[in-house]
């Protein structure tokens, strides 16, 4: 059982992140270099953070980069660990956590529809929850759904009335 | 003359005995699958108007529309509307079947399910409460009744729009039976 | 393995035994399934992109359409990831008050998948009961919130608006209507059902081992006698001023997580009693301003929450500006709907697939999103 | 000639008849499972309406196999009545033996699984293996039965053992030999494929089974047929065990006090799997059959 300081210390000494902080109470942020990610998250599960509950991407589109977060749960600590590491946005390729957690395959290839993220070692990345999608993937800033829904799908018509949000 | 008058009223026999027995087919299309428990079961009751469900498209009479239609759902459910026999009823539940609703904005909705099927009746809110459903199918058995649910017949009649509409939105569509 | 002795069958996503809009696709081999792989998406409305383009405020009515069988649990979770980040205190008499909401959320949420899992041994006695049950809770709701299902009640910073003295006295009468009436005939009807036993007991077993490597979390862990709970271990609303106990189970088969949803219910209705008889005086929400208007501090926060099915998380991140920068859905089933139908369905005879994908309480709107 | 014309009258008033007293019963029982879950319940006259409302819709056929099957099925119902005694309203009734029902009954069973094929919906044939299974479970312990009251009057005519528990309502053999009795009830809920024994139409499990494919008129020839069936299946168990009876309306009035027990005990309870439930009929009801066999013999 170690509080949040312990492990804080724990990440300090083994994973030299270049930012740790203690959120809220039980909350803990890390952010990790992107080589040391999946060493990282193999550590943390040996010291009882076995416990992934998702993995999340965000896009940064100004400064050009994905960051993946990673959750960890620790059912020893009762200790909420966010990893996060940020990648390039172009080409925006990562190494899969699929060997650690096998369920993050899926998590992967969610982030993969939505984002366009490649994981490498990953080979289990088709469309799994669109259809025949053909445009940018949908959750990236650049897409736009306004428009999208604008050029595909017509509006009923009150008439003459649009649509307004 | 005379052989008209019998066709017809065979015919309004018929729709007399299809308003006074529904199968509605068992598909959740989207969230407002939850009120349907309720108008089934005990407090609402539905059985008692001689609406049922019904496990597959082929005893079904009525597809109910449960809200919201991704384009996935979408493609199913344009396949399992072929798969029922005449006549069949559609019935749009809840705002997003009517002009997407909530999701009026959203990349993987439809907005109008009625460019796709041919909807008899829509049944507005979000989600409809269990009276707003069966006041909505005792609306549709007297239509049935009346020879006014023809859905099945402005399908077959438009084919090429409705056809048209699902492409556009779908890409390749199957056309079985 | 030799192809030609199996066939494939779409289970779902248009049958009765599936929980939702969701399909199976399986292989089977005389009457095993040897292969699976879980047919998913069906219900993709898009929302995280939704509430992205969406006032903090507005997004409170679209988050409870995520998961339609337990609505306030989206609620509460965006609540709690909105005041994590902009560090907002919450009157203590709306915690009490979200902690009543939730207590009875899951009540309902029980009653109905135990209803729908007694529908999927052919039990439709008590899929009727269960779903009359489920009905008097939507009744109070509505007195509550002016809603059956999607309540939009919590809301960040609060709770819409307060519970008068009478409904709670309603509420209490109904709990012991439930105790006392309700939950006795469902006893006898299915639990002490040797037909239910036999259809239940070792099946769909998810071990503590396989539960943990994959993330499952709720009912389906505490079925192999683990007490993780996220009420207790990081208590949030009113948890840490009540007392209840974690129920748990031994074998981790579906009968155990049945059994653990009625003794869950029963854990409630206690934590509701002991939340109305100390519910303390005072506003029920903190003045944010204007509702339009709000904005919160830059940052981030994962949020989560035990709803009915186990953990249920969001993650958000604020720019500072009017409208969330990112939302993350972590819904309670993922793993199980999407993983855990690839890993642990093959072997499963067909008679068992519809207990299997109901007792496991997969929800897929909430990995669909 | 004439006589000729008279057995047709009679043959097609008894199918109209026992077809029409079968959807009314499975009317009644809607209502009485309604009530049971605390429903309203559809009217009585239900089934009545949705066989009108299958005739009248389109339907798809899957081919020559299908056609033959749903008719197969229905016609081996129908020729089963010539041999049935309803009271005493009775066609073939008196050259007809126990046996030779059974037999008929499998044909309707074939009529359907021939129909499942003609379809090649994987489910149905699920769903008609899992029925040819169940026949195999229940017919065992219904055999023994039947052998064994066979032996004790000395006669394997319907006719013959009805006459045997004439007199008293002591004689029947619902109070001669009651274990035997239930077990024939146990027996006569899975032959009419009530709950727990419906493992073979489980919705939530595999659609429904061998009618999946199966809508409009197919469907309501089905219908026809499970009503046919289910008279039956139950005016062979209140022949054998509840003495039959003088007139063809309190005969009606037995089948449906036992109708409604089967229908009451199959609402509260889940659905065995197949092999549970073989397993079950190989296990109580066939071991209390023998036990009541050997008590019979010796």
């Amino acid at each position: 059982m170690r509080n949040e300081k312990e492990l804080l210390e724990l990440i300090n000494v083994h994973l030299d992140p270049p930012a740790a902080e203690i959120k809220r109470k039980q909350n803990v942020s890390v952010s990790i270099k992107q080589e040391n990610l999946i060493q990282a998250l193999s550590f943390l599960k040996s010291h009882s953070y076995q416990h992934l509950s998702t993995i999340s991407c965000v896009d940064w589109l100004d400064e050009g980069e994905f960051e993946l977060v990673y959750h960890l749960f620790s059912y020893d600590d009762y200790i909420n660990i966010s990893l996060k590491t940020r990648i390039k946005r172009e080409p925006g390729v990562f190494q899969t956590a699929k060997e650690i957690w096998p369920v993050a395959e899926f998590y992967e290839r969610d982030i993969h529809e939505f984002f366009g993220v490649e994981f490498k070692g990953n080979d289990n990345l088709e469309e799994m929850i669109l259809e025949n999608w053909q445009h940018l993937p949908p959750m990236r800033k650049d897409f736009d759904t306004r428009k999208f829904v604008n050029d595909n799908y017509e509006w009923r018509d009150y008439n003459g009335q649009k649509h307004t949000d | 003359m005379n052989n008209n008058f019998v066709k017809g009223s065979w015919q309004e026999i018929l729709d007399w005995a299809q308003n006074k027995s529904i199968n509605m087919l068992h598909y959740c299309t989207g969230c407002g699958a939850i009120e349907l428990p309720p108008t089934m079961t005990s407090r609402y009751d539905m059985s008692r108007f001689g609406i049922g469900p019904a496990a597959t498209p082929r005893q079904a009479d009525m597809l109910l529309v449960t809200g919201y239609l991704s384009t996935k759902t979408l493609r199913r459910l344009i396949y399992t509307y072929e798969q029922m026999q005449a006549p069949k009823f559609v019935v749009g539940f809840g705002s997003c079947t009517i002009n997407g609703g909530m999701y009026w904005d959203s990349y993987n909705t439809i907005k109008q399910l009625d460019k796709y099927l041919p909807v008899e009746i829509y049944i507005a809110g979000c989600m409809p409460r269990p009276e707003a459903i069966l006041d909505g199918l005792l609306k549709l058995k007297k239509m049935i009744n009346n020879g006014e649910a023809d859905g099945y017949k402005r399908y077959e009649e438009n084919l090429e729009f409705y056809h048209q509409n699902q492409e556009a939105v779908l890409g390749e569509v199957q056309r079985t039976q | 393995m030799d192809k030609s002795t199996q066939t494939e069958i779409f289970f779902g996503p248009n049958h009765p035994g599936v929980p939702g809009n969701y399909g199976i696709n399986y292989n089977f081999e005389g009457d095993t399934v040897t292969a699976a792989e879980a047919n998913a998406g069906h219900l993709h409305r898009g929302f995280e992109k939704l509430m992205e383009e969406r006032i903090w405020i507005k997004n409170t009515a679209l988050v409870p359409r995520i998961c339609v069988e337990e609505p306030d649990i989206n609620e509460m979770v965006y609540a709690m990831g909105f005041e994590a980040i902009g560090e907002i205190e919450v009157p203590r008499r709306a915690d009490y008050i979200r902690s009543i909401i939730l207590e009875l959320a899951r009540i309902q949420g029980h009653i109905f998948s135990i209803g729908g899992n007694a529908a999927g041994i052919g039990q439709y006695t008590i899929m009727n009961w269960g779903t009359l049950t489920r009905d008097y809770i939507l009744d109070i709701f509505e007195e509550i919130t002016g809603a059956r299902v999607y309540h939009i009640y919590i809301r960040p910073g609060g709770v819409r608006q307060d519970i008068e003295a009478e409904t709670f006295a309603k509420i209490l009468d109904l709990m012991n209507e439930l105790e006392n009436e309700r939950f006795p005939d469902l006893e006898k009807t299915l639990f002490e059902n040797p037909n239910a036993q036999k259809r239940w007991q070792g099946k769909a077993v998810i071990t503590k081992e396989e539960a943990i490597e994959m993330g499952a979390t709720g009912p389906v862990l505490r079925a192999n006698g683990v007490p993780h709970d996220l009420r207790k271990m990081m208590p949030y609303a009113a948890y840490d001023d009540v007392e209840f106990e974690v129920p748990t189970g031994d074998n981790g088969d579906a009968w155990d997580r049945i059994k653990i949803a009625r003794d869950d219910m029963l854990q409630s209705i206690k934590i509701i009693r002991q939340l109305i008889n100390k519910i303390p005086d005072g506003p029920v929400q903190t003045d944010l301003g204007n509702g339009l208007k709000y904005r919160i501090p830059k940052g981030d926060a994962y949020v989560k929450i035990e709803s009915k099915r186990g953990e249920y998380g969001y993650y958000m991140v604020s720019d500072g500006s009017l409208k969330p920068y990112r939302v993350h859905v972590r819904g309670a089933s993922t793993p199980l709907g999407l993983y855990g139908v690839r890993e642990y369905l093959p072997g499963t005879r067909i008679a068992d697939v519809p207990v299997w994908a109901k007792s496991l309480g997969i929800c897929p709107p909430e990995f669909d999103r | 000639m004439i006589d000729i014309i008279y057995r047709i009258g009679h043959f097609i008033l008894i199918t109209l008849f026992t077809t029409a007293l079968g959807l009314l019963f499975m009317g009644i029982a809607r209502k009485i499972v309604a009530r049971i879950q605390k429903r309203y319940g559809p009217p009585f006259y239900q089934p009545y309406l949705d066989v009108l409302k299958l005739f009248g819709k389109d339907a798809i056929t899957h081919g020559f196999i299908f056609d033959f099957g749903a008719v197969m099925a229905l016609g081996g119902v129908i020729a089963t009545l010539f041999f049935i005694p309803l009271g005493s309203w009775q066609l073939y009734s008196m050259e007809g033996t126990v046996l030779l029902i059974i037999y008929f009954l499998a044909v309707a069973s074939l009529g359907m699984a021939m129909g499942t094929v003609g379809s090649g919906n994987p489910q149905a044939s699920v769903g008609i293996s899992r029925a040819l299974t169940q026949m195999l479970g229940y017919e065992l312990p219904y055999l023994v039965i039947l052998f064994s009251l066979i032996y004790r009057y000395q006669t394997s005519s319907v006719w013959g053992l009805m006459q045997a528990q004439s007199g008293s309502f002591l004689n029947w053999n619902l109070f001669a030999y009651p274990l035997m009795a239930l077990v024939a009830f146990v027996v006569l809920i899975g032959m009419m494929g009530k709950k727990p024994f419906d493992a073979m139409i489980a919705p939530a499990e595999i659609g429904s089974g061998p009618v999946v494919e199966s809508g409009g008129k197919y469907l309501g020839m089905l219908l026809l047929q499970k009503s046919i069936t289910i008279i039956i299946e139950l005016a062979l168990y209140v022949n054998l065990f509840l003495g039959g009876a003088d007139n063809i309306f309190s005969f009606s009035f037995k089948m449906l006090i036992v109708w409604i027990l089967a229908t009451m005990f199959g609402s509260l309870f889940p659905r065995f799997r197949i092999e549970d439930g073989v397993k079950f009929f190989w296990k109580w009801p066939l071991g209390i059959a023998i036990l009541q066999a050997l008590y019979i013999i010796i």
